[in-house]
């Protein structure tokens, strides 16, 4: 079981061509996804690691049958291609780019929003379900192996230490979600957080948040009245100063707005066990799960 | 990156909202000219930073004369660590009521957000909640005629002055998806002329720095020290900190919470620096060597080897450490993909490898300041 | 019964104040119907026929409890007023103004569709519920009577012609829709078709429809599909040249598309009788009847 | 309205798509200075009919000797009812392909419709749906390379070519929307210098005239008769027919319904004029003598009193009556809102007026024609 992809996501690679599509196409389908297109116009009819290369993404789906895409496009050509996506019915899409123009992604949730798309990103790591072989992302393969643990994260590299840490301890997971570090996301603590609930093999539920926007807060209010599975949070940025940009767009504390403390306290009244260190995460979830 | 107050007039006044028709002026003479076409003037620093006013950087001018005066006193003053280098000379207004306006980008609603307020004049942290008028724009649908009307009424503008304020709301809305704007704001939104004429008496404009690609007339201003501007030049995100133990990282949550462990162990870092996932041995290389040229006490590099390999980081520290050397101490902390051999190469280097973060940290810590976390 | 209006639609008039909106307005009240605000942001406060003017639809809405709106508006001022119908929450719009550019008439039914408002025209003569006492629009009240008839019409006064021969023979209506006579509109043969073969009152249908365009032949297709119910159509144009416009901008043959030929046979074969005069109409329907 | 071709491919221009650039010249010396610019020339008579070509105007020029001498021939000629005033002195294109591209309002989806195919130069009717591509634009969101891409590839565009027509399609679209267009056609679409260039060899642009008030920018091309044009003058739709009774009735659907009585019983309408809902006295009395003045062989009004008040109507015939005089057979059908008061008043005027429609149509085809229909 897994929230968002499975093993009968068929994905499509949107910007296969380029080094980081053909790579990471690599990556996926050594962990086993379905891999059943790429899309690059002018390369039509090549193939990259077996994988045809479609002109269109309406191709993609007609003749490949994709219903997942995720996209190494670069920015400029961003809101182009995730409309493309939209247009010919995919119904998940994972933005890998940074530094997509905001009022772009807001078009582009927009967009998704009225067809139904699920999105996940923009500047994320992505998504995966080891027990599904099932990735749609950037992250290590080697890292994770299945179990009961649902994972949701704002950034990458410290989201795949705590996996690391949670699979070395016999934690496996579920799902780990890459929720981006743009302010602008499709998929956020809230929307993860009601999939990993509503997962009947999802048993404990980490959070990898960050300082800056209100989205750890809403998480806790929405944990507070509909979550009853253990949850346990990391916080980044507890050293980090007041109005500096710490590398995400969205890791900027403004005002009185997205502070470490505000959102330890509304985790903590929520039920939530907050470590204070990456490591002891994988201690919190054991306890929990006695 | 914010725009100075004259060019985010200008951005508004191209979008039909009136701006009183200040002109910018770089020398007192200038000022002085400039006064002689506008009259009694307020003779304004243009500087990004707040509270220029009780800094002394906004002075009152009713004759030419004075205007060179205020402007020979205020240009190349120092303002929050900011040089002063251009004053907009901007005509007085008489002001019966300041209101506020702004539109915003709101990541949770992922819409524009406009914010309009009776209270103007003041910063809106400072107004409560109830006296702030909010409405979400449907970015695809665009801003009508009729949402302006609703927020005009709601803040106690009617017949013409309503009609005004639907032409200062659409200009600005105009202005910030020409531009990608992240910010505008007009603040005060003046009523002058008796009641008669809302005027914009200053204006904030910031561009997203991710659509600067789109808006090259912008003339770029660097808002970083020379070492951020250095180690943004190599493509990486930096922050320069007040601490002395120079960190690096790969990926920005993993930069925080280095920072975080760093600190919980007694660390004062002295910046934020996410090398990137996958980065080359080039840029590592120069990024670690910009950290070394600020002579801190030490050096932590913490590394989960996802898409970056653990070999690379080891050769381009081992390749800076060769060509320049490294005279302070320096811990890594490695892990992951290709670790054993990242480790092993610094070994052979003569270079202290951790895998655990915690103890790796306190290491670092014990190197820079000499005792125990 | 009646569709779409019935004596509990709560009708704003937007542009109440012009000489078109105060007349309607009385005509309305004097219907019966409950017209329960009207808009104007320069005379908010004022009262027409003692019908309370509002600054806002958001105000008629919130304070006055419209739920449906008729607009008055000149043309020019249509698109903003009709987004501000809908973004209040207003779930039947009947736009009278004819002369709407037609990409912003698309535009209007676009925000439409996606907030699940219903639209009648633009270029109508609205909509009557003679049962219910509920008016929309601008046909003139005595003609109408309650009955079991359907009617739904692209052109107003021939129409109202039909409707009066059909109340003078005691065949009353369930509701009257006018379509309106642009080449966009919101409600046209087929949502009218489908809505009167869903109510119980409406016994039988009529149709007055006229060249140009395909609404005959796809309502034609509906017909032999859905409808069990008698439908009897009139088709104005027989005697109009092709390739000229017929007042409407929708009444223009093009090509070989929307001849009277082609929507007489496509209406008969569906088992519509069709009457040559308009006079016939009501005959045919009483034959339906028996 | 309709554009001509000259002003059609400077909108395109405008926008981006590649036309030519030719030249629109008034007289056969401008013609032969626009060829010495332009070299072997295509002269074409710039008319709003089809089939020009046929019609004898468009005519091949290889020096500018005989572009004025062309020019000179087709300025001035009758066209299909128009009189030829302008010319486009056009670049002789080396034509290996052509293709069709346009975008209309498609009223069934209520959405705009592109409609693409590599079958070009010839009328779209006459192309078989199968090789035809339709794709509808979503208004709200507008037309994105992508779209613009899948239909290149459909019609079989690649390469540099495909990004071409991404150009094409896009300024095409931008202009009909900015326009208000009803059609942007470009027929043919020609691929020329040796199979590397897309270039727009002919172009249509149809402005709805519901949104010229939004573009003073556009002549006005008047394309009724006087009649109509008069008429129309008056806020009225009219269109003059072949027949020889006039015809007056109030709405659209009424007049149409009008003339098929009047048809049914041998009649012949000299016109379809929809005198309107609710229109003044003054209007209706200026409409019924403009089709006084026309001679027609009787008059047939044909009054349904809903908003109309029957009396209105009445007043307008007997001041008409009463200041110029009625010479025709004149036969009134009349009922509804005041029809027994405006029945009264035709009759004290010494006007028939019937209630039947079917009664007076028969009325009036024996007066015109002096037999029973």
């Amino acid at each position: 079981m897994a929230v968002i992809i499975n093993k009968d996501t068929r994905v499509v690679v949107q910007g296969i061509t380029g080094s980081q599509g053909q790579f990471h196409t690599g990556q996926m389908l050594a962990f086993g996804t379905q891999v059943v297109g790429g899309v690059n116009f002018d390369k039509a009819g090549q193939e990259v690691h077996g994988v045809p290369v479609y002109a269109t993404m309406s191709e993609a789906v007609e003749r490949g049958g994709a219903n997942a895409s995720i996209m190494f496009v670069p920015a400029p050509g961003a809101k182009d291609a995730a409309y493309e996506a939209i247009h010919a019915g995919i119904k998940v899409l994972v933005l890998i780019p940074e530094h997509v123009p905001t009022q772009e992604t807001m078009e582009i949730m927009q967009y998704a929003r009225q067809h139904g798309c699920r999105v996940v990103g923009p500047n994320t790591f992505g998504l995966i379900s080891p027990g599904e072989n099932a990735k749609m992302g950037i992250m290590p393969n080697h890292i994770y192996k299945p179990g009961p643990v649902g994972i949701v994260a704002r950034s990458g590299t410290l989201s795949y230490e705590i996996a690391f840490t949670l699979s070395n301890n016999n934690l496996g997971q579920t799902t780990v979600i890459g929720m981006g570090g743009d302010r602008v996301i499709g998929t956020n603590f809230v929307d993860a957080l009601e999939l990993f609930n509503a997962d009947d093999a999802t048993e404990a539920i980490v959070m990898v948040g960050e300082i800056g926007g209100i989205q750890e807060e809403l998480a806790a209010e929405y944990i507070k009245q509909h979550v009853r599975k253990p949850v346990v949070a990391y916080l980044a940025g507890k050293a980090a100063p007041a109005g500096k940009r710490m590398g995400h767009a969205g890791a900027i504390i403004e005002g009185n707005r997205g502070t470490y403390q505000s959102k330890v306290d509304a985790l903590s009244a929520a039920g939530v066990k907050v470590a204070a260190l990456p490591w002891e995460v994988a201690e919190l979830v054991k306890e929990s799960l006695k | 990156m914010k725009l100075y107050e004259y060019l985010a007039k200008q951005m508004l006044a191209e979008h039909g909202v009136p701006t009183g028709g200040g002109i910018v002026c770089e020398t007192p003479e200038q000022a002085e000219a400039a006064a002689r076409k506008i009259g009694p003037c307020a003779v304004k620093a243009q500087v990004l930073v707040g509270g220029r006013g009780k800094a002394g950087g906004i002075k009152l001018a009713n004759t030419p004369a004075e205007a060179k005066a205020r402007a020979s006193e205020i240009l190349g003053m120092n303002l929050k660590g900011y040089t002063v280098d251009k004053v907009l000379i901007d005509p007085q207004l008489t002001i019966e009521k300041e209101f506020y306006v702004s539109i915003t980008l709101d990541g949770m609603a992922k819409l524009p957000l406009i914010m309009a307020s009776a209270a103007g004049g003041v910063e809106i942290e400072s107004v409560p909640h109830d006296q702030i008028v909010f409405a979400h724009v449907d970015i695809t649908t665009g801003l009508l005629p009729f949402q302006c009307r609703e927020i005009a009424r709601k803040i106690g503008l009617t017949g013409d002055l309503a009609k005004q304020f639907v032409k200062v709301l659409t200009g600005m809305y105009n202005a910030f998806r020409k531009y990608d704007a992240e910010l505008v704001e007009i603040n005060p939104l003046a009523l002058t002329d008796n009641g008669t004429r809302l005027v914009a008496a200053d204006g904030r404009f910031n561009v997203e720095d991710d659509a600067l690609f789109r808006h090259p007339e912008f003339p770029t201003v660097d808002e970083g020290t020379e070492l951020e501007k250095k180690v943004k030049a190599i493509g990486l995100a930096f922050v320069q900190l007040d601490g002395d133990i120079a960190v690096m990282a790969n990926g920005a949550g993993m930069a925080m919470g280095t920072l975080d462990v760093l600190s919980h162990y007694g660390g004062r870092p002295a910046n934020f620096l996410d090398a990137g996932g996958g980065s080359g041995v080039e840029p590592t290389a120069q990024a670690f060597d910009a950290l070394l040229a600020t002579s801190p006490k030490a050096i932590f590099v913490n590394i989960f080897g996802g898409i970056t390999r653990c070999d690379l980081v080891s050769e381009a520290i081992i390749q800076v450490k060769q060509s320049k050397g490294i005279n302070v101490p320096l811990v890594v902390r490695m892990v992951g993909t290709n670790d054993v051999r990242g480790r092993e190469m610094l070994a052979e280097s003569g270079i202290e490898a951790y895998t655990e973060m915690g103890e790796a940290a306190r290491a670092v810590v014990k190197a820079a300041y000499g005792k125990e976390a």
